[in-house]
């Protein structure tokens, strides 16, 4: 029996140390006529067969390195360096839990704790937990915090231009409070200014928004803080390697996907919800967190610490019920900084920026192409001269995936494909996608 | 021997990557959105590995250590199903491409829910839950809106039993209701009496639910469940299961047929997908007749052999991004692949019978509180009193010295000095005795020499860690001096 | 610059410390014409670049995962279990050396004796060296051992169906001795009966050759040690599983190809050269062997040992010029029988058995197919009624590989195809190939 | 703590493998030919993953430690050439594919093949040799086929330095030479007039070459490298190069060009593939004029954008089966892609540069035996003498408390105490500055307290070994009771 070493006759003395004749005994509290039910779901398999099985559907997906790959919406196709795999992997990471017992767990509270480090680095922040299970559990978290922080305060604005799931999720998770979220299309610093009354709990500003703009975040906080709210700003993490922190833009949390961050696409998870705060507001942050101690002999190690906020001490009065972390995929993070160090990073926000106003350029010089206006980093939106689902299907059949048709989520926006640009895109790959959407829109 | 910081090892001018040279002519860089304050370390990319090498040489794990973990089911994670989720057409395929380019992973999807119905007896399943407490959020915000949809808003009260997980009240919270505590009685059960005084008369129109760990966190089949799910339902609630215990019950009986509304299931734990040192896990949830229309989307459906995904018509709407945890997933599917109807089933039989044999090795030293005559299900918590002033946590410590991972600790609240040890399907007898020889050696140790008990353990990385000082000063980052 | 750690300001305070102005002046005593020569190899790349180039040339190569696959011909696709890849790649066997200091080399020596251990009950024999680089060069070091123990005599017969490259490479190894190598074609046993003359050094038997046909061992072991030889058999490991094992034939020296024992194909590299002996040649045996001892506190241990017979000790006079062994594939071997256990070898051996005799019996039924006579395992040669190399290109395209065309070696075995079956090939796999045959034939 | 051997965890029963089941009709076995004795261990995965992660956790590593083992250039094994050799296109082809099949494969062993000569300065290569020792038999019996063919048949007379590796003469052996040894002179050079003597007059008809190592095996390159090779040139003889030291030469000088015939090539340690806890390496052999015909074969040639294989003219034949050991050459490739023209000469750069750092920040305690106002190159091997009895083996064996590999010791001979350290260009100064503070806190301990140093390691899994009664009462395998 797979993965099952208790053979049959330690089975037989089992359950002779146990005084009953059949393990079907330990059940008998089951009610009877439901217990031991039929299976439907086909016999176990090989090794061979079930891994057969599923390379076989595996084969099935288009991957990103079969094309030449220019679709991010959430989800991006950077560098990961060999490296962080083959470490990530090694079974003492990979097949641990949670650092309940610190002292045979060093491995991973270490790991976070250099996580933490360099994400408050990065953010410009000064506390960052152990991350949460995306980008976008993470933002709703940080207004859940806003709302806790902010009693009687209920007002939360949100940029037009947030990911559409993110909204969704957002919603998801407001369901059952009393707030009112609004959209708003100005810069940040304006939207919080037009606030009437003293009811503002948050201000979130994405760096940069879906559509890849970049926002003025300049007097944004200072207007969010007058008006008695907290000023949240969700961004890039990459781009955090070139471009200002958030917390120099003073941001009270901070909140990112961290999956361009040495992790996978994966077809969408496991992703890495980044969360960062100020001093100020640690006890309110939600989530696991590594502290710094010392042992009895005065040797410095890691525990998980203000465990006071956590559901398991303080149960329905808990800041959330998150309980675990996204473990693994935050070691890829740690190590993915790590190797990058200062230098890469920088050098990989720099190769994403200068190719991807290249290839903006570039397509902005074809006949009825349009590149939308504003700052952005690495994704911007273009419109094009016909549909561009039809497009991107005809690149696709050319190995090329050119970006994300804008219809995916505006049914109405058929026109607009939203193209993004990353350190693995060579100015080769560059100059195929755009003599590939100039031939195609003829 | 102490391991630096990266921080601490980093020296200007270091970098650990290989990365390409600018091949295009470069775009002015905005100056007042430029950064020049980023404090990263640098490090080459040797110190990089040999960093992370050391570092993971000083956990415990499955791979390298008994685990026995009460309520975390630390079985065996197969090899193979690693390889199945590093296939390259999983692990960089993007959720954003059009359908027709991912009928392999929006298959996979499908078969894993429809799977995950026939083990759970539920008609619909959603994946797309990040964690066991995301998938409890998932269920108790589906009652939620089930209510709501019957303008049924006065239904606050969610009965949550006291032996419940932490996250259970906590959840509660987060979804809007109140929770409300039933008491255990003298044999771990749920307080009939009590649940009753909760659910009827006046109060029944208040109950919005019940959330219940089955088997519960104490590791003992809750005798009354048709009867408590009864009362909940005739009070007009809907009963959430949380099925962080399911390695007991899988294929021994379904829950959806028990008449649990809704249910999560930890697939981590459970299916055997590694817990990477906390997560990621994926909570997947299962929803019967009154619940199944609630479902988060997407949801993948197949249509004249085609995969698609579908948002069912009162969806609560999303729990995360994108189509949950897929590669935690596609381990899920291997596992249940490779196990088949008997396996599964076997599974729980295994586990069961290794908990058991286990409490009955110990049960001289550590006696289990409740239930002492009931078979457990798939873990047992006993409450050891050693003498000398020892308790639970010298247990734990010093277990470590003798090279296994303690189990759960002062969990559930209502056990005094709580050791929860759940040895789960994947170990061998031999191994399971060698625990008990240990934990009887510590209850010598106890009477002849308490002192190696208090100041265990001995031989690791650390040893007992000031947790108090960390809290109270707390360093949460390395800073430059 | 890649994986150099020295920054520049190290690198001026390390010539510093050495009195020297530049790195050049170490290297002042290479003759100055030929120092710092211009290499013609190309700028350095980065690490996408790098993997992009090399995965776009093995997407050149079909592999055994894309195609029905029924090719052997001495590198064979038996199932290797995913935790052999996962355990072996660890880092801390993958990039340690040879255990010279054995108080941290415990994981490959025990490891190394645990595959000693299991080798030696597999092949029947007493004493198994730690590997040698595959196949062909364990049985050319077999036969120099055999000439070093029957010192005088240089007669060796090898059977006429050994593989042809192992031929060729026992020709390059014996090219500087003063030796004999005969062909036969009868039984072992009348083979080393017919020998005139007392100078049989060895014969050697391939259990089974390379048309997978199977010798008649009884009596061979007897005849050989008659006429004052050694008797050497190459065996198949998986075959090992299920039939009588070369010791229990009598073998002196066992050799054995021992890719198939969780190694992959690898284009034919690395491999696992297997040898076994009995202890009355132990000291004879080249390569390195690992030995049980003790520790000063008496806690059982791993060493190298018997290195008085090696290079860097005996120098001219050592039995072979051999320095290491193939580590990580004896490793992979290790684990693999570990995972096999008794139960698991046999079973694969069986699959082979019944799948492969029911392959041949369905081609046996194809009009025009005929399978050789004798006993096989899990290969047999067939007679086609076209010509075998057309054919299998015609199969290769339909994603089969019927097996290998014996005019690969022979050049006018033009009708004439090897083909393989083992337990990865399922009855819809050989159901399909016997479907192409006759399709392809017609 | 001691892990049990795999037989001594066996239980009869298990197994850790999950087959197919058989779904063809049976054929009967040939009874007589079946065993029942296969007496393999019974075990489930889940001991076996754990059995080789604590084994795996007992091993010293270049991942896991600084490994200064002088002669076997433990530099860094890059992480991207596993992914690039685990790729199923190379990890799962086949040596036997007709060449449209494998145009991959071959395509990148004639491109390495090519950037090999370009480095090396030869000719032709052959990527056959498995390893170092094999690289040495197949160029030494090239050229007892060239003096074959000529039919040279007198020359039987192999000379070697009295430094070099064991390998050296025992490969003289196997290719049916008699070894001669050339002493060396005072400062590690080879003895000019021993060489002459050797050469010239009568004896210079049977001279059949010269095996040289340059660096030489004391690190130290041969100043008189020319004229030893046009001596040996005019005696008719030929001249073996062992590349075991070109990581202090690539991209430094062309041994080509410096006039050696022939020479191999350890790619796994100049060309950073790992040494995988004792192989599989690779000997791959380049050729100059005189004997690039006789490389064996297959060797991967370019004709009209398509890649095939032939053999050399005069090819000695083959060393191994199939390709040589492929997966090694796709690192190999990998790494010189990587580093590109500029990044091989600095890696022999920095090696020298770091070897001579070391060498400089030890020479109190460990100074060199030969050489001392020379450069080193990529090693140096010292000559200790710390007093009170302690030899190198207790500074080796003390080493490992602090946390390092050791170096070679006792090696090469004609050094007393030899003590030989080769840092590679992979690691910082501080580690070797780390490592030189070890030494002299040895040095120290030395003197104060020689028994820690004598009774050293002290933290190891298993403490100094009985290696006496290892070989004196072999115990090889295990056997059951």
């Amino acid at each position: 029996m797979p993965y099952i070493p208790v053979t049959d006759s330690q089975r037989e003395a089992m359950l002779r140390k146990l005084g009953i004749a059949s393990s079907d005994a330990l059940f008998s509290e089951i009610p009877g006529d439901l217990r031991f039910p039929e299976l439907a779901i086909g016999e176990g398999l090989s090794e061979t067969e079930v891994l057969r099985e599923i390379a076989s559907l595996a084969e099935l997906n288009a991957d990103a390195d079969g094309f030449r790959w220019f679709l991010g919406g959430g989800a991006y196709d950077h560098f990961v360096p060999a490296a962080v795999g083959a470490l990530s992997s090694r079974g003492e990471f990979v097949t641990a839990y949670t650092p309940y017992q610190p002292e045979v767990s060093q491995g991973t509270l270490q790991a976070i704790f250099e996580y933490q480090s360099m994400v408050a680095e990065l953010t410009g922040m000064e506390v960052v937990n152990a991350s949460h299970y995306d980008g976008a559990t993470a933002l709703a978290e940080a207004i859940l915090m806003a709302l806790r922080n902010t009693e009687g305060r209920n007002r939360i604005l949100i940029p037009e231009g947030i990911h559409p799931e993110y909204r969704t999720v957002l919603d998801t998770y407001l369901a059952a409070f009393d707030v009112t979220v609004e959209t708003y299309r100005s810069s940040p610093a304006e939207a919080a200014r037009a606030v009437q009354g003293d009811d503002l709990a948050a201000l979130i500003s994405c760096y940069p928004d879906f559509f890849g703009t970049l926002p003025e975040l300049k007097g944004a906080a200072e207007a969010v803080h007058e008006k008695g709210g907290i000023f949240i700003v969700h961004a890039d993490p990459v781009m955090l390697g070139l471009f200002r922190s958030p917390g120099s833009w003073g941001a009270d949390v901070v909140t990112a996907e961290g999956q361009s961050l040495g992790n996978d696409i994966n077809y969408g998870g496991p992703f890495l919800g980044i969360m960062a705060t100020t001093n100020a507001l640690m006890r309110r942050m939600p989530g696991r967190i590594v502290g710094e101690t010392v042992d009895v002999e005065g040797k410095r190690g890691f525990v998980l610490t203000l465990v006071a906020r956590e559901q398991h001490i303080r149960r329905e009065k808990a800041v959330s019920n998150i309980c675990s972390n996204q473990g693994l995929s935050t070691l890829r993070a740690c190590i993915y900084l790590a190797l990058m160090g200062k230098q890469g990073l920088r050098k990989t926000a720099e190769l994403c920026w200068h190719r991807a106003h290249y290839c903006a350029a570039e397509i902005a010089k074809l006949p009825g192409f349009s590149v939308a206006p504003g700052t952005f980093f690495k994704e911007f939106t273009v419109t094009l001269p016909c549909d561009a689902e039809a497009l991107a299907e005809k690149l696709c059949d050319k190995r090329i995936v050119p970006g994300l048709p804008l219809s995916r989520y505006f049914p109405d926006r058929k026109n607009e494909l939203l193209i993004c640009v990353t350190e693995k895109n060579s100015r080769a790959d560059i100059d195929e996608l755009v003599a590939a959407l100039r031939e195609a829109s003829r | 021997t102490e391991t630096p910081l990266l921080y601490e090892m980093s020296v200007p001018g270091r970098t650990g990557t290989i990365l390409p040279k600018l091949d295009v002519p470069e775009t002015a860089l905005p100056k007042d959105l430029v950064r020049d304050d980023l404090g990263l370390p640098e490090l080459d990319e040797l110190s990089v590995v040999r960093h992370f090498t050391r570092l993971s040489q000083k956990n415990f794990s499955v791979d390298g250590q008994f685990y026995p973990l009460g309520s975390c089911t630390m079985k065996y994670n197969p090899k193979m199903n690693e390889d199945a989720a590093a296939l390259p057409g999983f692990r960089r395929t993007h959720p954003l491409l059009p359908e027709t380019m991912v009928q392999g992973a929006a298959g996979l999807l499908f078969k894993l829910q429809e799977a995950l119905k026939e083990i759970m007896g539920y008609e619909a399943f959603t994946l797309q839950p990040a964690a066991g407490a995301q998938g409890e959020l998932t269920g108790v915000l589906m009652i939620r809106a089930y209510h709501q949809k019957k303008g049924d808003t006065k239904r606050v009260r969610m009965l949550i039993p006291d032996s419940a997980h932490g996250t259970n009240p906590a959840t509660c919270t987060m979804a809007g209701f109140v929770a409300e505590t039933i008491p255990s009685n003298a044999s771990g059960a749920v307080d009939m009496d009590a649940l009753k005084a909760a659910c009827e008369g006046e109060k029944a129109e208040t109950v919005a639910g019940l959330m219940i760990t089955n088997p519960s966190t104490l590791g003992l089949f809750e005798p009354n469940i048709r009867e408590i799910i009864d009362l909940v339902h005739k009070a007009g609630g809907l009963v959430y299961g949380d099925g962080a215990n399911m390695n007991a019950l899988m294929g021994i009986v379904k829950p959806g047929q028990l008449g649990f509304d809704v249910m999560h299931l930890n697939l981590h734990k459970t299916f055997s997908t590694p817990h990477g040192g906390g997560g990621p896990g994926s909570g997947a949830v299962g929803a019967g007749p009154a619940l199944k229309d609630f479902l988060p989307g997407p949801v993948a459906q197949r249509e004249g052999g085609r995969y698609s995904f579908m948002h069912p018509r009162e969806s609560i709407g999303r729990m995360k991004t994108f189509n949950g945890n897929f590669s935690v997933l596609v381990k899920t599917y291997a596992y249940i692949r490779t196990l088949g109807k008997e396996g599964i089933r076997r599974a729980a039989e295994y586990a069961v019978l290794n908990a058991n044999y286990l409490k009955e090795l110990v049960k001289e030293n550590y006696p289990v509180a409740y239930g002492q005559c009931r078979p457990c299900m798939h873990e047992f918590v006993a409450s050891p009193d050693l003498g000398n002033g020892v308790n639970t946590v010298d247990i734990a410590k010093r277990l470590i010295d003798y090279g296994f991972h303690p189990p759960t600790v002062y969990f559930p609240l209502i056990v005094k000095e709580a050791f929860m040890a759940e040895p789960t399907e994947t170990e061998t007898p031999e191994t399971l005795e060698a625990f008990a020889a240990a934990l009887k050696a510590i209850a010598e140790e106890a009477r002849t020499n308490p002192e190696i008990l208090k100041s265990a353990p001995h031989h690791t990385p650390v040893r007992r860690l000031d947790e108090t000082a960390a809290a109270r000063k707390p360093v949460l980052r390395y800073k430059q001096q």
